[in-house]
């Protein structure tokens, strides 16, 4: 084992002559929290790099001060040997660095066009004139963008028109297209679905044999083998090792990440399933009858039990999301009712779907979660301020309490409860995101997508909870893209196909040992990706 | 990096300290400078004359906390000042002549709220709307004319009277600008209008009732309004066309001064009182100065402008203490600051 | 299908959905219609005469609210354009008094309106100053140096020939003067600027999401502060023709043209929190504030109500430009609920829902943005 | 013709002046400084005349008797709403000790007399200038003396009378008036419409705001004048929005009244920038309120009563005229020559 954590210097194979691009003696602090510590990174032309780390280990801040977004308090960068400064974006896409940002960075009011466009001028010809020829533009585009699924007509349409999905697709294309010398991918699957992800994988190689260097942060790791060559580990915003992906385990990966004893890190409770009807005696939990909603969701109809993980299955648009903001009462139904304990509720408003008993963990974190200007005790309690109020005023130090018990409990990495949320890492921002609905102790708990961009610890931590929510009597209510989270998660999984329920597979875990995962999984993905008719 | 870099980068870091240290310092160096400054009497005044800004910036802050903007309370402080004068005149009681101005500023509150919030309408329009409305109604109601002249002792006495050296008025002000900021950090309501103002997506995904949490926020602001203008009407027995208008821009360069940001869900009611004392004492102390009206306005501005800058550096400032070798500060990198 | 896909029938579409998504056809709509009904109601409304008189008088604001519109569209605020168009009114009349050509003076009115662009852009992006207090400090500021430069006596003496069709006041040809032609040249060239270039396309990419503009390379700062400096300069423009039109300038002049140029600006379609606008929007509000005005006179409303008219009539007028948004996005629903019905292709249904970056319930809250842009179906 | 008995005024009027009178005055005087504060509503072409003419008589009384004069002048900055700051200035005087404070404001009544009356209970001495006191009760007034003209009578009337005798009786008219509703308006439309009582043949066909300001004048006058074809004469309540109708004319191709025939122009104030229009026949007439007198009077009544301990009336109302073709180069005349002063003062 010592052999595979040796650090990259120490392995002749690993370190020719010169490298790419070296990143030395990074440091980066913010008020509170020292994100990078000295911090180094060196890449080779032509190799999948993979970046590492748990939720807030300083991945996305190292690769944002070699994309000019962040200035470092120290380091130094040099690239073909040569030292760079790197003060502006700009001056990286100068230097052939192209990056997918973590967080999408669209401009929703531009066009599809035009954010490719924007900052690619030269790559795709645009430079001729002061006069942009937009159509010439749109067809040297189009066939990339094709590829992952824009039409040309969706090129002429504001960004703000689509979904998360589709703008992610948007910033893949936008890279794809720049020509980088250097790709980074910080995170660029989230959300993404299965086969965009392989179409992505495919590009990462193409690009990789015409001898672009890519950087690609991610937290699954199984995805790496056979993909990536070279990992980068970072802890605590110091980098710890560097390996070569062949000859090292996903379990000494996760050890490297977390230090300790991975396989007590990743426990994951024995999931006790659900199977066949237990509590169904009860009467269903929540009840949904012909929910439509025009364009979206059609005759919808399901019913979830008490201490049940019910997993919603379906391709992108598929509208699994669409029914949750209905169930919550972010979209109106235009038919179909609702019934919660067997009574029919108007749940026009999301207020009115807390005090019924159901809470959402949304999908789209920084657009729909995060609160601006709330700190992470502030954020937990903003469901549920009575809990936190003595004589009808705000306690601080209620409030700080109970937040630290959350804090405690599902391990939010954050130097107090006072700090801001939006200064977290993506995890831990998440992390506050599920504490702040388990404080309003709900019966029903939506999670859509909840490990999106979480790391594998927290990732376990998430599925253990979810787990004892449900021992605990709560009904979960889960979205995942990734089937196979999904399956192991739920104990029911009903199919949503373009709108409409198109199948229901029960008592997963019964069928998950007889017939294996994979015939499992293949039998969703046909039932959702078949064309209705 | 040391700890008492780390202490001062904290104390600097206070929000609501550059304010007070603005206030603190102009009003040591007028004292110091113009011996009229420090003239109790002098003093007096002009906070009296200052409290329907100072009320209405009370408000305004609220809003703009929000998430929203109110140019309309000027107009209808004028105008609520309007009705319950001539509700006075004509011979109404003391109580319902007050009910009468205030009313009519929660009417224009409510109003403002329902359209900006019902109809989806752009709060800066709607309340340049609601301004012109109002103080078209208040010219309409007074036929052009100043009105003049209650004969109830007890309207009279709202914000004349004299309670331990401070007037009544200026009593009110100042209740107003604690009880609403009490409001806001105590109160499950303050929270929401935060989380609201940080962002109404994320705060209905919390099941707040954002719209709700709106409308209250402009009807209070209205309310305010009102209020000020019953002061006003109290202080001055008359009112005339026209009356109180501009006094949006002072509240919100007030707000804004003191912290309140644009953006909404970040600031404090008192601090953006601070910044309305701020305005109201530079302009009395280069009022006793002697100093020029025609340069007037240019050195308000300066000093409006070296306040924000030094308030920014010492931002900065907290922040490279805070860090430890090259200083960085932690400002985004853009200004995402805007009217929201 | 396969229509749709060929390059110039796409890019047809792009410029007929820009056209329709514009909000303000709602506003043009409603002009219309009030338009039609007055000149039923009072028949010197279509008369030549009167519709020279409301483009002539609409000049000051156009100028204004173009410049406001591409400051809007970065994303920011300019609160002393009319402070600023009052001093370079100033500036120039007290260069002609001074006995320059009027090249010189206008140059130099121009040089004060960029140079106070310049100072805004400055101060709001190098020294992080919000930009409402930035530039109502400008106001206060470019306000008192033409008071205290003036003394408050106007400045007169400086017209001839020239100017008088500078002004507008002598006609080029028929009913058309200068100022229109300026306008449209103006218009034409700020159009191209933000619709055709690639800095154009920075300035709503700036204001749509400064990181997101970053992110892409854009220097934001720079962007920004060419905004402002727009706007100084337009401000400059309308300043220069101010002076010509009133023949004298009084130190007040300016006074309150920074609200209605924001109104024209917001009228036309541009949203205060940026990234949205265009510059027909900007001369369609401003357009929209004078036809207000003329109708008010000429219908003979008591001046007592005016304010009270127009004031109904701002709020009405982005009632009808969010009217119009929301009725062509339930349109579009609708369209789409019945394409989805029907034999669509997965992808094709998958990449034409309408989709929603902001949920907003039923008694969902307003904001700056119209929000049917965002929700198009909660309006009931 | 200046106002009542001060005994300064009338040592004055004697053109050679009598040594010894004005030794007697220099020693009273003694090298005294005397403190004045000016505040107008609003600083413009109207009130700079007025305070030009005041520092004539201030640079004479400096001369004759050896004061000192310290004057500042402060008005509410921005637009003519900004009335309230007045108070605040006043106050700001009167924590001052400032001997004597003139006033002219567009606050309300009952406050600055109010505020007056503290003034004068702490021993400073208030006049007001330029001010409508003709509406109020004289026994309300708190002023030492109120250095003016009667809005109803010296302006509103006159301008209508004008009017009515240049049209013979009958004619169209349009009014443009300012927004602010303020005592001026009130009293000269109290004048006005007094005349058109007295003129049943003069009819007003159309009414506009114009602000106060040319431009929206201009605006206005333009859309009356595409409604309204018949139009004979256009009243405009300040001489901005008179001379914005003046080119409102132009624009619509209209003649301007030549005595006989076209459109005639009236506004009210008396600036040299209007007499200019009235001599290039652009503006028909305005009525000069008399703003360099009153500025005189104003130092002449400051002198006499917080120098000499005098008293005054407590209405020194000065002679207005309408001003037209006939007489507009003697109005000019001494207009500008009180704008050209010997010295400044207040810097
Ligand atoms: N702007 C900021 N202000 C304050 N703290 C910050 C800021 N940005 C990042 N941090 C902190 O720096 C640390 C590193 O964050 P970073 O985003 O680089 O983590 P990461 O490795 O990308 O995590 P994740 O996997 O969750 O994306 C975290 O503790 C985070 O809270
Ligand atoms: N910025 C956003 N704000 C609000 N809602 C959004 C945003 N982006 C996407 N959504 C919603 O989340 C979903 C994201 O759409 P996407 O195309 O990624 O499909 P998905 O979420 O995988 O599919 P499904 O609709 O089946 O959940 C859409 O249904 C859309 O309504
Ligand atoms: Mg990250
Ligand atoms: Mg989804």
């Amino acid at each position: 084992m010592g052999t595979t954590t040796t650090p990259l210097e120490h392995d002749p194979a690993l370190a020719p002559a010169a490298p790419l691009l070296e990143m030395s003696g990074i440091s980066k602090r913010y008020l509170g929290v020292q994100a990078l510590d000295r911090a180094s990174l060196r890449v080779n032309r032509g190799e999948i790099h993979a970046l590492l780390g748990g939720n807030g280990a300083g991945k996305s801040t190292l690769l944002n001060v070699l994309s000019g977004t962040v200035k470092p308090d120290e380091g130094t960068i040099e690239l073909d040997g040569e030292p760079v400064s790197v003060e502006h974006p700009r001056e990286a896409h100068r230097l052939g660095i192209v990056t997918i940002h973590q967080e999408l960075s669209t401009l929703p009011d531009l066009t599809v066009l035009e954010n490719i466009l924007l900052g690619n001028e030269s790559a795709l010809g645009a430079r001729g004139g002061v006069l942009v020829n937009r159509r010439q533009v749109a067809a040297r585009v189009a066939p990339l963008a094709a590829e992952f699924g824009i039409t040309r007509a969706e090129l002429w349409r504001p960004v703000a028109e689509f979904g998360a999905l589709k703008k992610r697709a948007i910033e893949i294309v936008k890279a794809l297209a720049a020509g980088p010398k250097i790709l980074i991918l910080d995170e660029p699957t989230s959300g993404l679905e299965e086969h965009e992800k392989t179409l992505l994988f495919d590009h990462m190689r193409g690009l990789q044999h015409r001898g672009v260097a890519l950087i690609w942060v991610t937290h699954h790791l199984d995805e790496l083998f056979g993909l990536a060559d070279v990992a980068t580990v970072m802890r605590d915003g110091r980098t710890m090792a560097t390996v070569r992906v062949e000859s090292v385990s996903q379990r000494e990966l996760v050890s490297h990440m977390f230090g300790g004893e991975a396989a007590e890190l990743l426990a994951a409770p024995a999931a006790h399933r659900r199977s066949g009807d237990d509590g169904r005696q009860a009467g269903p939990r929540l009840r949904v009858t012909n929910v439509s909603r025009p364009g979206v969701l059609r005759d919808v109809s399901f019913d979830l039990y008490p201490g049940e993980v019910l997993g919603i299955a379906g391709l992108a648009g598929a509208g699994r999301t669409e029914l949750v903001r209905v169930l919550m009462g972010l979209d109106k139904a235009s038919s179909g009712h609702i019934a919660i304990d067997g009574k029919v509720r108007k749940l026009n408003h999301p207020r009115k779907a807390y005090r019924a008993g159901l809470a959402m963990v949304p999908e789209d974190r920084k657009q729909m979660a995060v609160l601006t200007d709330f700190s992470v005790a502030e954020t937990i309690s903003i469901s549920r301020l009575r809990a936190v109020c003595v004589a009808g005023l705000l306690s601080g130090r209620r409030e700080r309490t109970m937040a630290r018990s959350f804090v405690q409990q599902l391990g939010i990495k954050t130097p107090s409860s006072r700090e801001k949320v939006r200064n977290l890492s993506g995890g831990n921002q998440q992390k506050a995101i599920i504490a702040r609905c388990l404080n309003t102790k709900p019966s029903i708990l939506i999670f859509d997508e909840p490990t999106q961009g979480i790391d594998v610890h927290a990732k376990a931590e998430v599925h253990r909870l979810v787990r004892e929510l449900v021992d605990g009597g709560t009904s979960v209510i889960l979205i995942a893209s990734e089937f196979s989270e999904l399956i192991s998660l739920s104990d029911r999984v009903i199919i949503l196909n373009r709108g409409s329920l198109v199948g229901e597979v029960d008592d997963i875990g019964r069928r998950v040992t007889e017939d294996g995962i994979e015939a499992v999984k293949d039998r969703i993905i046909d039932r959702a990706s078949r064309a209705s008719k | 990096m040391s700890t008492a870099g780390a202490r001062l980068s904290r104390v600097l870091g206070i929000e609501g300290l550059p304010i007070v240290t603005a206030l603190v310092a102009v009003s040591a160096y007028f004292a110091l400078t113009v011996p009229a400054f420090v003239d109790g009497e002098a003093m007096r005044y002009y906070l009296n004359e200052e409290v329907p800004v100072f009320i209405i910036t009370a408000g305004m802050a609220l809003v703009i906390i929000a998430g929203g903007i109110d140019l309309s309370v000027g107009a209808v402080l004028g105008l609520s000042a309007g009705t319950s004068l001539l509700a006075s005149m004509h011979g109404a009681d003391t109580v319902v002549a007050v009910l009468v101005g205030v009313g009519t500023g929660a009417a224009f509150g409510l109003l403002n709220g329902l359209v900006i919030v019902k109809l989806k309408l752009n709060d800066f329009i709607v309340t340049l709307g609601t301004l012109n409305v109002a103080a078209g109604l208040l010219v309409v109601l007074t036929d052009h004319v100043q009105i003049t002249g209650t004969q109830d002792a007890g309207y009279l006495a709202i914000a004349n009277t004299s309670v331990l050296t401070v007037t009544s008025a200026l009593l009110v002000a100042g209740i107003i600008v604690a009880g609403l900021q009490f409001v806001l950090v105590k109160s499950a309501f303050g929270r929401m209008v935060r989380a609201v103002g940080g962002g109404t997506a994320p705060a209905l995904v919390a099941g707040i009732d954002a719209g709700r949490v709106k409308v209250w926020a402009y009807v209070i602001s209205g309310t305010l309004a009102g209020v000020g203008g019953v002061l006003l009407a109290s202080r001055l027995n008359s009112v005339q066309p026209g009356m109180a208008g501009g006094y949006e821009l002072s509240a919100i360069a007030a707000a804004v001064l003191g912290g309140v940001s644009l953006a909404g869900g970040r600031g404090a009611i008192w601090q953006a009182a601070a910044g309305c004392l701020l305005l109201a004492t530079l302009k009395q102390g280069f009022r006793l100065m002697g100093v020029d009206p025609l340069v007037f306005s240019i050195i308000i501005g300066v000093c409006i402008l070296v306040g924000v800058i030094v308030d920014r550096s010492v931002f900065r400032l907290a922040v490279s203490l805070g860090s430890s070798a090259r200083s960085q500060a932690a400002l985004p990198p853009v200004q995402e600051g805007r009217i929201s | 299908m396969n229509r749709a896909s060929t390059p110039s029938h796409a890019a047809g579409e792009a410029l007929r959905r820009r056209v329709l998504a514009d909000p303000s056809i709602g506003i043009l709509s409603l002009l219309a219609i009030a338009s039609i009904v007055m000149s039923i109601v009072e028949p010197t409304f279509a008369t030549e005469g009167n519709v020279t008189n409301i483009v002539n008088t609409m000049m000051t604001v156009s100028f204004l609210a173009i410049g406001m519109t591409v400051v809007l569209i970065a994303g920011g605020l300019d609160l002393s354009v009319g402070a600023v168009m009052g001093l370079c009114a100033g500036v120039a009349a007290n260069l002609l008094t001074q006995g320059l050509s009027m090249p010189v003076a206008f140059a130099g009115a121009l040089a004060v309106g960029a140079g106070i662009g310049l100072a805004n852009g400055l101060l709001i992006t190098k020294l992080g100053i919000p930009d409402f207090i930035a530039t109502l400090a400008m106001m206060g500021i470019a306000g008192g140096v033409l008071l205290y430069w003036t003394a408050g006596v106007p400045i007169l003496g400086y017209m001839n020939q020239t100017y008088y069709y500078i002004g507008g006041l002598t006609r080029i040809a028929g009913p058309i003067t200068f100022p229109m032609i300026l306008v449209v040249v103006i218009a034409v060239a700020v159009g191209l600027l933000l619709g055709r270039t690639r800095f154009g396309m920075m300035f709503y990419a700036v204001g749509s999401s400064p990181t997101g503009a970053l992110h892409a390379g854009v220097r934001v700062d720079r962007v920004k502060i060419a905004a402002y400096v727009v706007s100084g300069l337009m401000a400059a423009v309308a300043g220069i023709h101010i002076a010509g039109r009133t023949t004298t300038v009084p130190p007040l002049i300016g006074n309150g043209y920074e609200i209605t140029a924001i109104a024209a600006a917001v009228i036309g379609g541009a949203s205060l929190t940026g990234g949205k606008g265009h510059v027909f929007g900007a001369l369609v509000g401003a357009l929209t504030l004078t036809m207000t005005r003329n109708i008010i006179n000429l219908t003979g409303v008591e001046s007592s109500w005016q304010a009270v008219v127009t004031g109904l009539v701002l709020i009405l007028a982005v009632a009808a430009n969010q009217a119009w948004t929301v009725l062509r996005a339930r349109s579009r629903t609708k369209a789409l609920a019945k394409g989805s019905a029907a034999t669509s292709p997965p992808l094709a249904s998958r990449t034409s829902r309408v989709h929603h970056p902001s949920p907003t319930p039923d008694d969902g809250v307003g904001s700056d943005a119209p929000a049917a842009e965002r929700r198009p179906e909660t309006i009931a | 013709t200046a106002g009542g008995g001060s005994a300064a005024a009338g040592g004055g009027g004697g053109s050679a002046g009598s040594l010894s009178y004005d030794d007697a005055i220099k020693k009273v005087v003694a090298g005294r400084e005397i403190k004045v504060g000016f505040t107008p509503p609003v600083l413009s072409e109207n009130f700079t005349q007025i305070e030009h003419a005041a520092w004539h008589k201030m640079y004479e009384y400096e001369q004759r008797f050896g004061c000192r004069w310290v004057w500042e002048r402060q008005a509410p900055v921005g637009d003519f709403n900004a009335v309230q700051g007045t108070l605040g200035i006043v106050q700001s005087w009167v924590s001052r000790k400032f001997d004597a404070i003139a006033v002219c404001t567009g606050a309300n009544f009952a406050t600055v007399q109010a505020l007056y009356q503290d003034a004068s209970d702490k021993g400073v001495k208030i006049y007001q200038f330029n001010q409508p006191a003709e509406l109020y009760p004289p026994e309300e007034l708190r002023t030492v003396t109120n250095v003016g003209y009667d809005n109803r009578w010296q302006s509103g009337y006159l301008a209508g009378t004008y009017i009515a005798e240049k049209l013979g009786g009958s004619g169209n008219i349009l009014q443009i008036w300012g927004p602010s509703g303020s005592d001026w308006t009130r009293g000269r439309k109290i004048g006005f419409d007094k005349a058109l009582a007295e003129n049943p043949g003069i009819k007003v066909v159309g009414e506009a705001d114009g602000g106060y300001v040319r431009d929206k004048g201009f605006a206005a006058a333009q859309d009356l004048l595409t409604k309204n074809k018949d139009v004979d004469a256009i009243y405009g309540e300040n001489e901005e929005m008179a001379l914005g109708a003046s080119q409102a004319i132009d624009q619509a191709g209209l003649k301007h009244w030549d005595g006989e025939d076209g459109i005639l122009t009236i506004g009210a104030d008396g600036l040299v920038s209007g007499y200019d229009q009235i001599s290039a026949g652009k503006l028909t007439a305005t009525v000069d309120i008399g703003g360099v007198d009153q500025g005189q009077n104003l130092i002449e009544a400051i002198f006499a009563t917080a120098v000499l301990g005098e008293t005054v009336t407590q209405i020194i109302n000065n002679p207005t005229q309408v001003v037209d073709k006939t007489n507009v180069d003697w109005h000019r005349a001494y207009t500008k020559w009180a704008l050209d002063v010997p010295k400044k003062y207040g810097d």
